[in-house]
């Protein structure tokens, strides 16, 4: 009788163990695994516009439409962001009245590093971008922190991003529980409908990149934040990452977050990683 | 479209605005004297005048015909109507004036550009357009004005707001 | 008397005692009332930090109406707002899932 | 703080290409600011280029002419290292000006 029970026990544990080896594979893939999630996004890009070059991606609206990105080249001549630039280049050399200045505070400088933001933070446990990392510097040399829709902001993330220009988006996920879920949440807030137009950011970046909302031309969510900050006629201004995160909420009716919410900052993460492997291109001018 | 809440003056004040300031406008100086382009005034009134056809005659006191030897570059569909790249070139000679007008813009001379001898007949800028409207490039060449026209279509950008 | 009919004669009746209170302007008690409701359920949609602009706006309108002493527009007003700051946390509701339907795999 | 006039002027076999950008509000006074008060027109009227002591393209402008305003032209007449003077004036008499050399 005993040796029967031992029998049906051991393989019964014969068969849990199977089925546990197999099941990893099954769960695998609901839990979050963004190297896979970021092939697929790429990859649903390349499939629904073969013609567009993988890393013409990061032009946004100008890689959708012809007519529209001969007015950008010819823009591109002269570009309404160079005294941003400028702006951005002599702010970026003074220094704090504690004599430091910006380049104190980055890894080699703050030059060419803007394809590794935002990053995630162990310590902190959340994601840190460039625009929270240049305001973290000022606060901690003595300095009133810039709002993160005006032009200072702008002009400094432009200057570090043109100093990045063609470098490849390089943005790492740690091996951390919590990096994965900003990744998540920042995918989740991606794909949420809000406002009373009721949609998401993929609504328009997704489902109809290339189709226009009146008279501008959306840009595929593909390599999006790649060309920020961005002149944008529409605000003969230039606009943060912030600023375009609020004005997209405003647009679908939905009362926009403070800026650098944990939202914004995990979807800048997810957004940034998805990109990973095509060139930053900003500062950049848009419609 | 941004909200009401933003900082900056919103693409809708602006086309408010320009509605508004259109009915002003109406009332201004009757017709002005003619005036040669050539001399080095600052062309005010033709600035001033709404209507296109009143300001070409105000800025060059003749009336223009059109010509296929002049090339405008404009938009089909404007990206933006607070930034339009509108460009001209002209194979006629002796130019001496070339000036952009927006018909349906409040005021209807946009651009005057005076070339003396040894500027190429040629000029790049980017204007601004209230509304979807014709755009004009006017050449004056050995004395005789030719045109050349566009038609730029201008709408808000966004979805709501 | 068809059962349809006997279904919508008492319909009908509630339908009309419904409006009987209606009838009569409404006051500043109305008007408080409608207003707290509709206070309530834009405070709740904005804990779920997914409140809409239009509910911010209309309440307002309420409150300006109801300041104006304009109770009719004010209770209108804020029933609209309640309604659409519920519509808003049916939204959120909904969404922590359906994203998922929207989701590039 | 840097000149408001941007300008690059190449030269190739006597023609020399000006491209400037200039940074200017060109407000047209027909716009209200956040608070609904008009913001009052304040837009370049002339600009000028001059190279060699003689003018060789001015630009009238009007209130239809984009925030921080290109124009793009060329001339004949001048040679790399030429100097080239580009002044302008606003409808409220303020002015800026610069001289670049011709590349």
């Amino acid at each position: 009788m005993k040796l029967r029970i031992l029998l049906l026990l051991g393989s019964a544990c014969a068969a849990l163990v199977a089925f546990a080896l197999a099941s990893p594979r099954v769960i695998a893939a609901d839990t979050v695994d963004p190297a896979t999630d970021a092939k697929a996004f790429q990859n649903f890009f390349f499939q629904k516009f073969p013609g567009v070059k993988h890393e013409d991606f990061v032009n946004g609206p100008y890689s959708m439409n012809e007519d529209m990105k001969r007015q950008w080249l010819e823009k591109e001549e002269f570009p309404p962001y160079e005294f941003a630039l400028d702006a951005g280049k002599e702010m970026f050399a003074t220094p704090f009245k504690n004599g430091k200045t910006y380049a104190d505070c980055f890894p080699n400088g703050g030059i060419g590093i803007r394809q590794n933001y935002p990053y995630f933070d162990s310590k902190e446990g959340k994601v840190v971008t460039l625009e929270l990392a240049l305001n973290r510097c000022r606060e901690a040399n003595g300095e009133a922190p810039y709002s993160y829709v005006k032009d200072e902001m702008a002009s400094l993330t432009a200057y570090m991003a043109f100093t990045s220009r063609g470098k490849k988006m390089d943005i790492k996920i740690p091996d951390d529980p919590r990096a994965r879920e900003a990744f998540e949440n920042g995918k989740r807030y991606f794909y949420t409908r809000r406002g009373q137009l009721n949609f998401s950011c993929a609504s328009c970046h997704v489902q109809s990149p290339g189709e226009r909302i009146r008279a501008e031309v959306l840009a595929p969510a593909l390599g999006i934040l790649n060309a920020m900050p961005i002149y944008r006629s529409e605000w003969s201004g230039m606009g943060t990452i912030s600023r375009r995160f609020i004005t997209c909420n405003s647009q679908t009716r939905a009362v926009p977050l403070e800026p650098q919410a944990d939202e914004y900052r995990d979807v800048e993460y997810f957004l940034s990683y998805v990109a990973n492997g095509l060139p930053i291109s900003g500062p950049g001018a848009r419609p | 479209m941004t909200t009401t809440t933003g900082p900056h003056p919103t693409r809708r004040l602006i086309l408010q605005g320009a509605v508004s300031v259109a009915l002003i406008g109406l009332g201004n100086l009757p017709f002005a004297p003619a005036l040669a382009a050539a001399n080095d005034k600052y062309p005010d009134e033709a600035f001033k005048l709404k209507n296109e056809a009143e300001a070409i005659k105000a800025l060059y006191g003749k009336t223009p015909e059109p010509s296929d030897k002049i090339k405008l570059d404009a938009p089909e569909i404007a990206e933006n109507g607070a930034v339009v790249p509108v460009s001209v070139t002209t194979t006629l000679d002796k130019v001496t004036s070339i000036s952009f007008f927006v018909a349906e813009n409040p005021n209807a001379l946009a651009a005057s550009y005076r070339f003396p001898d040894g500027a190429i007949p040629a000029v790049a800028n980017r204007l601004k357009m209230a509304k979807t409207s014709s755009v004009t490039a006017i050449v004056e060449a050995d004395g005789k004005l030719y045109s050349a026209t566009k038609d730029v279509k201008v709408t808000v950008g966004g979805c709501g707001g | 008397m068809s059962a349809a009919m006997k279904r919508s004669l008492p319909l009908a009746m509630l339908l009309a005692l419904s409006l009987a209170p209606a009838a009569r302007a409404a006051n500043e008690a109305d008007y408080k009332a409608a207003y707290a409701a509709a206070e309530a359920a834009s405070k709740e949609a904005a804990g779920m930090r997914n409140q809409w602009t239009t509910t911010v706006a209309t309440l307002a309108a309420a409150k300006k109406a109801g300041d104006g002493g304009d109770f009719d527009g004010a209770v209108t007003a804020a029933k609209e707002a309640e309604a659409l700051a519920k519509a808003s946390i049916v939204q959120a509701t909904t969404e922590k899932e359906a994203w998922k339907a929207m989701e590039i795999r | 703080m840097a000149s408001s006039i941007r300008v690059r002027a190449t030269s190739k076999d006597d023609i020399t290409e000006v491209q400037t950008l200039i940074q200017h509000p060109m407000d047209t006074g027909l716009v209200k600011d956040a608070k609904g008060e008009t913001i009052p027109a304040h837009y370049i009227q002339e600009l000028k280029f001059e190279c060699n002591g003689k003018e060789v393209f001015v630009a009238n402008w009007g209130t239809a002419v984009a925030k921080d305003p290109y124009v793009k032209f060329s001339f004949k007449g001048a040679k790399k290292g030429d100097d080239l003077k580009i002044s302008w004036t606003d409808n409220k008499g303020t002015s800026d000006e610069t001289t670049a050399k011709i590349a």
